[in-house]
């Protein structure tokens, strides 16, 4: 048989192929080698990483927060570093892409050898960094609204959990408005699986009736079968935690079907992803939220925070609840780096276990429940204006994540890495 | 020389930090990927867009078998059977009705698309494997690494999975070059060149392109149980459009023509998505987007055939230059 | 009765509407000129994108759509003189090249309009059946849908730029022996391609909102449609849209959005398997 | 006279409104060497292609040996031993002479003969220099000879020639009339031509197709000279 021709030629191409990607390898391995061994001597910066998405389909909750966290550093290092150091950050855009989320969770903590990852928005974001952040025992601060139940102590939940959330919202829609009749609408993902859970029992603890559950991909844009239904069910209140870009077409296709003045629509994800900024005035007006921060919120803090922000970033528009989880997961971590007299995780991580870290910022005082690594917070109802914004309706002084404390507890059990789903009937 | 290369590429652990190992393993895990897509574009000239199908599939399987406490070598082996078994069937379904190139394209494709969406319905506590929370999603996280055989309850680590996805890239390469010399890959040749004159010489080119297709789909599969090893966590991701894209872009720019062109292709890629990640420049696509329309315009026929066409310009240059004197 | 029969017959013109609009633009580039345009998905996106911006600055609406469509032309011809012209008849490198434009294009936009969803509300309110109401603008919607599909029939059938793009997409040498411009009529084609998918945008914005990763909610199922309908690609598109918008408007209905996009999928793996040339394959007629 | 090797009974083919074969009945004897001649358009290469299957009749019936191949796929004819050489060279251009050669022979060979076989039809058709050239860098003489040898090595019963000569200088197509010849002493052999020298040197028989139909079918100076033939010819020379 004689089928040489091409393989004396192209028998080379392997070799040519191996030896550039040992070559790429080397390249960038000289690159970033250089002089990081002595990351932790005196002086030298402590390295934090923050990965987020800064391009891709998720960067709608992303960019403020990037801001957030640089605008963080930014003011511990003009008021002298912590512990004497500089902070220095090191920013990776993970695209949209767990797989990148991954890659680089390990970059950072072997490559630039960082104290601690601030970053992952989805739920699986952060279900890839984790093992890698046990894996070389790190510490994770994820600053993000969630379904709750990680039970971890290499983990920092810096957002809202559903029954904080949701415990507010929903007696307030109840007994205040009187909707007791409710439709619920849920992103198809876990987070809107297990917050619906919550809203039917919440709802029901509350004398209230759920007609009709339904989830949504993520990619659903046309609302027109769902609206057709509600109609059907003619629910007081519609629930919705729906997600992302493609979603935002329910608050617009809602308000020219049935429209908010026939029915209430009150909702634990809307503002988030600063949608309102994006609605005309008719389609935000009336949405109901729950928000441990508004730019709206009338208080000293809150005012100098979004201004600092605005000045910071050179943008003047609405800053949200994401930017200001960024700015607010730095600080928890800088007051736990000062209480425990160094940066390296471990130390940390003890500091955390005290429950004694807080810092008291734009949206209220922040305080990290030592036996779940999960913040207690103040929540506030607030409504849609016709300004793009939200008036404040009323607040709840310092809701603790309580669905997550009824199954972890990391004092008693400081390996656990579960993420518990919490028993919803 | 070969042997020499393999030597230096397994050398590259002592040198170099986890980091880069862990970088260079994900290149050769996609690397299979795009192999399996060229070694059918290439050669038997079907452009199948569903080779993330087989991708995720072997993904999800190992990490359903495996984090049922199935050890986790058994768990790889199904993970492989499984997408193969599944491009027979489909591609039984397909080439045998012989249906139309595009079609074949789009169908593949819509058949990802269908798996892609099915599983990212599965969020629901109803949907569980035996022990295992499908999650939709969110994907599985946790997934385990590979047990090492002689070791009790060790697993492989970076450096493990290093080694073991450049050894199993170099022999996946190596197997598809033999087989391109056996009858049945000589047939698989003569199909890219001119399927007319296969089947007028009485070959039936729906056998070896079955054969072709299921041969891919094993390393698509392979390449989904590796990729689950590599980064411990399988995601609807796996199938998805951008996924299914992203390899036909791997696949051109390294030229589909050859088998090592797609290898050199991935690692360019991937490498400079990673890289443009890292470097803060903004969106990361819109530098990506004007690099392939540029490529596009410049190396028709990939990068690898540009060069090697490049340096034996030069070397007949050269060449004459000599006779001439 | 008669209201759940109205409501039953709304969903699925709705969601044969929406299938024509996403698939009409492509019909064109991708059925006619054999340019596999993955970039489809984003010129809707900039269309949409283009009547949020122009309606904010105050153009009114049913202004500012066909305004949209027009500029995404444009932005359409540009493309196709820089890139797309070069590479009529390498029919993967118009793959690749247009995949390149779309990332490029996604990445511009959030550059420069930031990743939030833009809109612009309308104002036409909505109609009372019983228990149920529809919003207006969706019934104009479903109007304007067909109205295209019937204008873009007639264009192609009917009037002298139509057969000279017929002529030159079956034979560009022919048509250029017999004195037509065909760089010309390639480059106002593939613009009138990108102008009908800007306009899809420029008419879903309303109600979907444009967001600058939108396009790759569209892209796939346009291309099914137009792919399932075969050779004659406008009455092709029409029939796909109908199938494929009646299963998705009646299974997610009844089920769920998931499922209707499942079945649609499924459906048109089989009819590809059965009907390997597409659904008009056979027919007679011309586009 | 012996049971014909190939029969066609009423054939036809329509493209777009054109009857491009219309009707057709034609048979062959076994050992036979049959050239068909008719102008352009009148419906050969449309013949072959029913023929070897790749195109499906839109009725009638082809018979090998007896044995109906109406509905065969191109591989399954190509099993029962016809061989076609179209009328453009279609060859593996991407691959050697060898290569080539080899993938034809390893169809009906094990590894060692077809090798025999391959350097046995290389011999023949002279092309051994060229063995380890690419098919597509030959001169397209050459290439006609590679894919006649390509039909050969696959050891054919019945083997049809679409314009064997085509292009080919002087010395070549009288090279390429004694390889003809040379096939004919092992198989039955039909060819399309408009070289009437050529058609001499080789035929004794051959059949005018006109319009998708069988003109005359005469022996080639009765045909030749047949006041029919040179009308539809008129204005054409035979060249």
């Amino acid at each position: 048989m004689s089928f040489t021709h091409g393989q004396e030629g192209r028998g080379g191409m392997l070799r040519c192929v191996l030896t550039a990607l040992a070559a790429m390898g080397l390249a960038a391995a000289s690159l970033t080698d250089a002089g990081q061994d002595a990351a932790a001597q005196e002086g030298h910066p402590i390295v934090i990483a923050n990965i987020l998405d800064r391009s891709g389909g998720l960067n709608i909750y992303s960019l403020k927060q990037i801001q957030g966290v640089a605008m963080a550093v930014d003011e511990i290092n003009k008021s002298g570093g912590l512990l004497g150091r500089p902070v220095e950050i090191r920013f990776y855009d993970s695209q949209s892409d767990n797989t990148l989320n991954a890659q680089y969770a390990t970059n950072a903590l072997l490559r630039d050898k960082a104290d601690a990852i601030h970053g992952g928005i989805t739920s699986s974001s952060r279900e890839v960094m984790r093992p890698i952040v046990q894996r070389f025992g790190s510490l994770l601060f994820y600053n993000a609204l969630y379904e709750g139940g990680v039970c971890d102590r290499r983990h920092v939940s810096t957002g809202m959990v559903p029954a904080q959330q949701l415990e507010a919202l929903i007696p307030y829609v109840i007994n205040e408005k009187g909707a007791r009749k409710s439709y619920i609408l849920a992103a198809d993902y876990n987070y809107g699986h297990i917050t619906a859970k919550w809203m039917k029992n919440i709802v029901e603890a509350n004398g209230g009736e759920v007609v009709n559950i339904e989830f949504f991909p993520l990619d659903v844009t046309n609302f027109a079968p769902v609206l057709a239904r509600i109609q059907e069910a003619a629910p007081d209140v519609v629930y919705s935690a729906l997600v992302g870009g493609a979603h935002m077409g329910f608050y617009r296709q809602f308000e020219s079907t049935v429209g908010k003045d026939n029915m209430l629509l009150a909702s634990s994800t809307y503002g988030v992803g600063r949608e309102q900024t994006e609605l005309s005035p008719e389609e935000g007006r009336g949405i109901i939220i729950a928000t441990s921060f508004v730019d709206g919120l009338d208080t000293p803090a809150a005012k100098s925070f979004v201004e600092n922000f605005k000045a910071f970033s050179g943008e003047d528009d609405y800053v949200g609840e994401y930017g200001e989880y960024g700015y607010r997961g730095v600080m928890l971590w800088a007051d736990a780096v000062r209480k425990a007299g160094d940066a390296s995780p471990d130390a940390v991580i003890m500091a955390l276990k005290s429950g004694e870290i807080s810092f008291d910022g734009p949206g209220g005082l922040y305080s990290i429940d030592g036996k779940t690594n999960h913040t207690t917070m103040d929540i506030h109802i607030a409504v849609g204006n016709d300004k793009g914004s939200f008036d404040l309706l009323q607040s709840f002084s310092q809701q603790p994540p309580l669905d997550t404390q009824l199954v972890c507890d990391l004092h008693a059990n400081p390996d656990d890495t579960t993420q518990y789903e919490p028993e919803v009937q | 020389m070969a042997i020499l290369t393999t030597v230096g590429l397994m050398a590259v652990p002592s040198f170099y930090d986890f980091a880069v190992q862990y970088d260079i393993s994900k290149i050769f895990v996609l690397a299979l990927l795009a192999l399996s897509m060229s070694f059918l574009w290439g050669y038997v000239g079907i452009l199948s867009l569903g080779q993330t199908a087989m991708f995720g599939l072997g993904g999800y399987v190992y990490a359903i078998v495996a984090m049922n406490s199935v050890d986790t070598a058994t768990a790889a082996l199904i993970g492989i059977v499984c997408p193969t078994l599944f491009s027979a069937v489909l591609g039984y379904f397909l080439i045998w009705g012989r249906i139309g190139d595009i079609y074949f394209s789009v169908i593949t494709l819509a058949v990802t698309l269908i798996l892609e969406k099915a599983i990212r319905a599965t969020s629901g506590d109803r949907f569980v494997i035996g022990k295992v929370r499908l999650n939709g999603q969110n994907g599985i996280p946790g997934v385990p690494s590979l047990e090492i055989p002689w070791e009790a309850k060790a697993t492989l680590f970076i450096d493990g999975v290093y080694y073991l996805t450049a050894a199993v890239l170099i022999l996946v390469y190596v197997g598809l070059r033999l087989t391109l010399t056996t009858g049945f890959g000589q047939v698989l040749v003569g199909l890219r060149e001119n399927r007319r004159r296969v089947e007028l010489l009485g070959y039936d080119s729906r056998h070896y392109c079955l054969g072709a297709f299921v041969l891919a789909g094993a390393v698509a599969g392979l390449a989904g149980v590796l990729f689950a090893v590599w980064g411990n966590f399988v995601g609807p991701s796996l199938f998805d459009l951008d996924r299914a894209a992203q390899i036909v872009i791997w696949v051109i720019v390294g030229g589909r023509m050859t088998l090592a062109g797609p290898i050199l292709g991935t690692a360019l890629v991937v490498t400079l998505t990673t890289w443009l990640g890292t470097q803060g420049v903004g969106q990361v696509t819109l530098a990506l987007g004007a690099m392939l329309t540029l490529f596009v315009l410049l190396f028709k026929k990939g990068l690898l055939p540009t060069l090697s066409e490049l340096l034996s310009a030069v070397a007949r240059w050269a060449a004459s230059r000599r006779a001439a004197r | 009765m008669f209201e759940v029969v109205a409501i039953y017959a709304y969903q699925i013109l709705f969601s044969i509407s929406i299938f024509i609009l996403i698939s009409l633009g492509l019909a064109v580039i991708f059925g006619m000129m054999k340019v596999i345009n993955l970039a489809h998905g984003e010129f809707i996106m900039l269309g949409a994108l283009f009547c949020a911006q122009l309606a904010g600055a105050g153009v009114p609406l049913f202004l500012s759509i066909p305004l949209a469509g027009l500029i995404v032309g444009l932005v359409g011809i540009v493309g196709e003189r820089l890139v797309i012209r070069y590479l009529y008849g390498r029919v993967l490198d118009t793959l690749l090249a247009t995949w390149g434009m779309s990332l490029l294009i996604v990445g511009a936009v959030t550059t420069f309009f930031g990743p939030q969803t833009a809109s612009t509300p309308q104002d036409l309110g909505n109609i009372s059946l019983g228990t149920f109401s529809i919003s207006v603008y969706s019934l104009l919607m479903i109007l304007l849908a067909f109205a295209l599909l019937a204008a873009l029939y007639l264009v192609w059938r009917m009037t002298r730029a139509g057969l000279i793009v017929r002529t030159t997409m079956q034979n560009a040498a022919m048509a250029q022996a017999l004195g037509i411009d065909t760089d010309r009529v390639f480059m106002l084609t593939f613009g009138f391609g990108a102008a009908l998918a800007g306009l899809t945008g420029a008419i879903l914005v309303p109600l979907f909102g444009a967001s600058p990763t939108m396009g790759a909610f569209y892209i796939a199922k346009a291309f099914v449609t137009v792919i399932a309908g075969g050779p004659l690609p406008l009455t092709g598109t029409l029939a796909a849209s109908s199938l494929f918008g009646m299963i998705d408007g009646a299974v997610a209905y009844l089920t769920t959005s998931v499922l209707g996009e499942i079945s649609v999928l499924f459906v048109a793996i089989l009819l590809l398997r059965f009907l390997p040339k597409g659904v008009t394959r056979g027919l007679k007629g011309r586009v | 006279m012996s049971a014909p090797i190939l029969e066609t009974r009423q054939l036809s083919k329509t493209f777009g409104g054109v009857k491009a074969i219309d009707r057709i009945d034609f048979s062959l004897a076994p050992g036979e060497l049959r050239c068909l001649i008719g102008p352009n358009g009148a419906g050969k290469s449309t013949f072959f292609k029913m023929l070897t299957g790749q195109h499906r009749p839109d009725g009638g019936q082809v018979l090998l040996n007896g044995q109906d191949i109406t509905a065969a796929a191109a591989h399954e004819i190509g099993r029962l031993g016809i061989g076609i050489k179209n009328q453009i060279p279609d060859v593996f251009d991407g691959l050697s002479v060898a290569e080539n050669l080899t993938l034809a022979a390893r169809f009906i060979l094990p590894k060692a003969a077809a090798a025999r076989k391959v350097a046995e039809v290389l011999a023949r058709v002279q092309l051994e220099p060229m063995a380890g050239r690419l098919v597509g860098e030959l001169a397209h003489g050459q290439r006609q000879w590679v894919e006649i040898a390509m039909v050969v090595a696959r050891e054919p019963i019945l083997v049809l020639l679409d314009e064997p000569s085509a292009g080919m200088s002087v010395e070549e197509t009288a090279r390429t009339a004694e390889l003809i010849r040379e096939i004919n002493r092992e198989a039955t052999v039909v060819a399309v031509e408009h070289n009437m020298q050529f058609i001499r040197s080789i035929a004794s028989r051959v059949t005018v197709f006109h319009r998708g139909r069988i003109l005359v079918e005469e022996n080639v100076d009765k045909a030749l000279s047949d006041r029919r033939v040179r009308d539809v010819y008129l204005g054409r020379s035979a060249a």
